[in-house]
């Protein structure tokens, strides 16, 4: 799909947690079709401190109702103007940005997620379905309010939950649980979270031999290409995060 | 009719809007956004001899009305320019040009001798305002006698137009424009980027791998508008105004303040269609106040003084 | 319990918090909002030998994340502030430092003579940095020799503390800061504004009566930021950072890049009450990260490194 | 007074024309007795292009209630943020600044307004009532869109009113209606509006020997007298119009 830019109307601002929320936004025009673990990058309006687009995984996406979800953290000031927006605003969007992940077949797969890195899981979830794979989940959150959209993953999928806190599922990192015992029962592993959890991650899959994705989120400027400022260092040089990612097999990263 | 044409020496320019080079790719990362072809031309990223990594992610932080830069040239080398890139953009309805950075005034010769023989390339940029490389870059731009040497050596060696990007980060810029006037530079490009430093003041550490870099976007333009009018008045060839460029208004403030042609660099991340919008604006500006050419303005607050 | 108080040699600061010059009038003008007595210093409007009514309306101009003024060292003179202003100010139980400026090295000599004698002024800022005057002021400040034999000339005629303040407007402000060290100056303060110009695209003329302006607010920073840290590397005598300080993370910042104090410039337009925040909001920081004085976070992001 | 900063809490936001509005602030504190012809220095929020607070004149008054009214014309990015401000929302005040206009006493004054220029007027009329002045008004505007608060100054005075289009009043400019042949049966006249105006109004005044008492509209940075951005020439030299102003005696001015 070519790259776009247009204005989404909010049809809908849930707060998931104190400090979460989640957009629905619905496009004029028939969405074109979307690859899971791509990202969209926000204008902020009326944010002082906010001169760049921020990006955002795609959630889940409503081809039906040309609606694209996207669950976000209030972390600083352009996401504290996004929380603001109300129901009929206009945001305006470029997308969908990033290579996305790769769909295999007919496999038994782990989705892993920590955090905001959730996010994207779900809407690859599906498409993991539809291609005939077997899905789990894992998730991992400081405390309760970092895991939302359960419901829905559980329609795709068994999941497991940690919290660093124990206040849901078991109690320490996603990468310490049970299901890590287990890895070598999965022919793939995707993943998206704080990087030293990818990265705790990527080490066991790569014990259990287990093909291991990773959806990195590099500070960005552009989000297109251009910029060559969201680099990570891969082994053929430095590759842009947003067009040449945000997925990498970890044994093409320098980690 | 409006004519938005302008010429830098021989060579003409369908309008006055350019892309700033780093912030446009190659033209085909905006190729979903933009007509390339309405554009008065693009300047494409900085490109040394050899192959290059850039510098070691974070390369950015975001600033007040702004950002900083530290990429460090990045690119693969003229050759693969030539081989590669060369053949998938010169289709372009409008001028190609190459911004050429290096670390010894040998590399830019050697470079610019390559990049000669490329027919749809009928002009250089030649930056000597990189503040984002350990040796050379910046520091060719910040003394007369290093600027006139360098481009008096570039010029022997490249027989098309050249376009000497100047940086911001000295005491007496328009000296540095009339020296590389004086050894045959075709116009001069303003400003490359501010030398400038983010810090994260919870992780008590630099925002970027290497300390500072490249300051950018609406934050600088009082300044770029104010060294682009010292310029124009001190130079008789062309000068190409940039530095916060975000919308048609801002073009024209440069073009009244003595720039013949602007770039627009860092805006082309925040909306990927706005060089395209900016060539619009100045048309529309112009019918608006019954100009008939983009020359009327040019340099207009002097003129009214 | 933490320690904020700093030193200048031996002039003690109850806190590294100075509200910059032309920023503050003479304090009075803040005393409806501020408990004066509770900031490190104040640092009164730029002072000359005779009276000035500074550059015509406008002055002023809005920009991105910043402001230009072009004020001009408007002032009363050095015997108009002995007498009317400084036994109004001189209770104030705080450091009361006098921006001095002129045209002519004899001019700041004349000045600063007169200041050696008033007990509750223990040290002047030395402007050779203004950009709102058509003699003097920067031209001091961007040459190394010139920065020097100022500093040199008003060391002689000066006894108490020298703080001289630095034009960003510079190819290399620590080179410039090494020789005035070099000749006594007691401390370096940066940055003065940036040169900077607004054009108003519709009247199609500059926004300020003098064209240029100098650049003050957040859209500085940055480069600041750069400035106070390559010149914090360069010279021993203690450096006062400024530039775009808006709250008390910007200022924390400063000190980490290292900074011994800081100045509170622009922001005190925006919020009234910033220089005391600015107080609470160091000690706060200290506190939550143990720290036990100022003195841990000065230049902690080289010693990171 | 002495100056203060506040929060103040918009209890109304209306629409006054297509593009200016009526703000009504209350303050939590009791509001201490305020000169007419002072201003309000308002912090923007939200606006990525507003970095200094914006100034406004004090239109009305209400002490029983602690209200401030201020009206506002939409003039660029500044106001046009403050325009969607909402009931319940807080903005930020700096006040009261700036000198104020001078109550004479059993004197017959006219109070001449051009557009904004008109907002402090309708307090400086309530005072100068009190004071047992006879008060008559004359307004110019562009169009009927500009004139406001008639039925609040009709209490105060006879209204006469000229726009440029004719839509409302006396078709021309104010200066140039009937009252300003009858200038010599005023002991003194205010004014507040665009420079022209005001300046052919002093011309005027000096003609007919009448006291002419101007209130400016220098753009301003920190309006309080420390960085000397809004001064105007006067006959003792440049005079900050944010504290020695923003009312003036024409004769002091170099008009
Ligand atoms: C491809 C991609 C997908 C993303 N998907 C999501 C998502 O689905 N939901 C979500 O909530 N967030 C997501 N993020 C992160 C999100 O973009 C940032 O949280 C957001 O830009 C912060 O903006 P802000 O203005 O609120 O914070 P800022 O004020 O910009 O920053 C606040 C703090 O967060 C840090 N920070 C900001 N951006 C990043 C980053 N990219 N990596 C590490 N630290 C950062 C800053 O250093 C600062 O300390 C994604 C990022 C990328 C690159
Ligand atoms: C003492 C004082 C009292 C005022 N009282 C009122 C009032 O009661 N109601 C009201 O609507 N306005 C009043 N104003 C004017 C008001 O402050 C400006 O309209 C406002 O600051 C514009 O902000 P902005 O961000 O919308 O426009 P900007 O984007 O800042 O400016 C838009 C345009 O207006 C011009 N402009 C802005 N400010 C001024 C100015 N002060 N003088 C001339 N041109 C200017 C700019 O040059 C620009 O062309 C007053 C100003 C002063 C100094
Ligand atoms: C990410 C980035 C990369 C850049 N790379 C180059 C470059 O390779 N060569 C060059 O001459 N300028 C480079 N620049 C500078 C821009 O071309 C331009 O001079 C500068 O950004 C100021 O203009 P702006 O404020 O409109 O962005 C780069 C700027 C940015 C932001
Ligand atoms: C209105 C105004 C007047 C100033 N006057 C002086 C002055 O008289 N002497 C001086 O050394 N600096 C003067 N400055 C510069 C400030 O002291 C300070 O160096 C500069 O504004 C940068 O800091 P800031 O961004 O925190 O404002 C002035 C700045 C402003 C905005
Ligand atoms: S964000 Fe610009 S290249 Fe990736
Ligand atoms: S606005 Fe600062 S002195 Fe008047």
């Amino acid at each position: 799909m070519k790259k776009q830019i247009k204005d989404f109307v909010i049809i809908q601002n849930q707060r998931v947690s104190p400090d979460s929320f989640m957009l629905r936004l619905r496009c004029f025009d028939p969405l074109e079709e979307i690859k899971p673990g791509q990202f969209v990058e926000i204008l902020v309006n009326n944010s002082q401190s906010t001169f760049l687009r921020r990006p955002f995984s795609i959630h889940d996406v409503d081809y039906k109702e040309n609606i694209i979800s996207v669950y976000i953290k209030i972390v600083g000031d352009g996401t504290r103007q996004l929380a603001y927006s109300e129901e009929g605003d206009y945001l305006n969007l470029v997308y969908p940005l990033g290579n996305g992940f790769e769909i295999l077949e007919n496999k038994k797969v782990l989705l892993v997620g920590g955090g905001c890195g959730i996010a994207p899981l779900l809407y690859l979830s599906k498409k993991l379905n539809e291609a005939n794979n077997e899905v789990d989940f894992a998730f991992g959150g400081k405390s309760h309010d970092d895991i939302f959209s359960i419901e829905e993953f559980e329609q795709e999928g068994c999941v497991s939950i940690s919290t660093e806190d124990g206040s849901f599922g078991e109690k320490g990192y996603v990468t310490q649980s049970q299901l890590m015992y287990q890895l070598e029962e999965y022919d793939a592993v995707y993943t998206c979270g704080p990087e030293p959890m990818m990265k705790a991650l990527a080490k066991l899959a790569a014990e259990a031999k287990v093909e291991c994705y990773v959806s990195l989120e590099n500070t960005m400027a552009c989000g297109i290409g251009a910029c060559l400022c969201c680099v990570t260092e891969t082994t053929k040089g430095n590759k842009c995060v947003c067009t040449e990612g945000p997925v990498f097999n970890t044994k093409d990263l320098k980690w | 009719m409006v004519d938005l044409n302008i010429k830098i020496k021989d060579l003409l320019f369908k309008n006055p809007v350019l892309t700033a080079s780093g912030t446009f790719g190659f033209g085909e990362e905006f190729a979903d956004f933009v007509d390339i072809n309405n554009l008065g031309g693009i300047i494409v990223k900085g490109t040394t001899l050899e192959h290059r990594e850039g510098n070691p992610y974070p390369r950015m932080a975001e600033t007040p009305s702004g950002m900083l830069n530290a990429v460090g040239l990045q690119n693969k080398g003229v050759d693969n320019f030539i081989n590669d890139i060369y053949p998938r953009i010169k289709h372009y309805d409008t001028n190609i040009l190459v911004n050429v950075s290096g670390s010894k005034i040998e590399d830019y010769v050697a470079v610019v001798e390559k990049l000669n023989h490329l027919d749809k390339i009928p002009a250089i940029e030649l930056n000597i305002s990189c503040p984002n490389v350990k040796e050379g870059g910046m520091a060719f731009g910040t003394s007369c006698a290093s600027a006139a040497l360098i481009t008096k050596e570039v010029r022997k060696a490249y027989n098309k137009i050249i376009m000497v990007k100047l940086s911001p980060n000295v005491s007496n810029i328009a000296d540095i424009a009339k020296s590389v006037e004086d050894e045959g530079a075709d116009s001069v490009s303003l400003i490359n980027t501010l030398l400038g430093m983010a810090i994260d003041a919870h992780k008590r550490k630099p925002v970027l791998s290497t300390f500072t870099g490249g300051l950018s976007g609406p934050c600088i333009k009082p300044v770029a508008l104010r060294m682009v009018w010292q310029v124009a008045n001190r130079v008789k060839i062309p000068v190409v105004g940039l530095g916060g460029i975000m919308n048609p208004i801002d073009a024209i403030e440069f073009l009244l303040a003595g720039a013949t042609a602007v770039q627009v660099g860092t805006a082309n991340f925040i909306d990927p269609q706005i060089s395209e919008k900016i060539v619009q604006g100045i048309e529309d500006y112009l019918e608006l106040h019954n100009f008939k050419s983009v020359y009327d303005i040019i340099g207009l607050i002097n003129r009214e003084k």
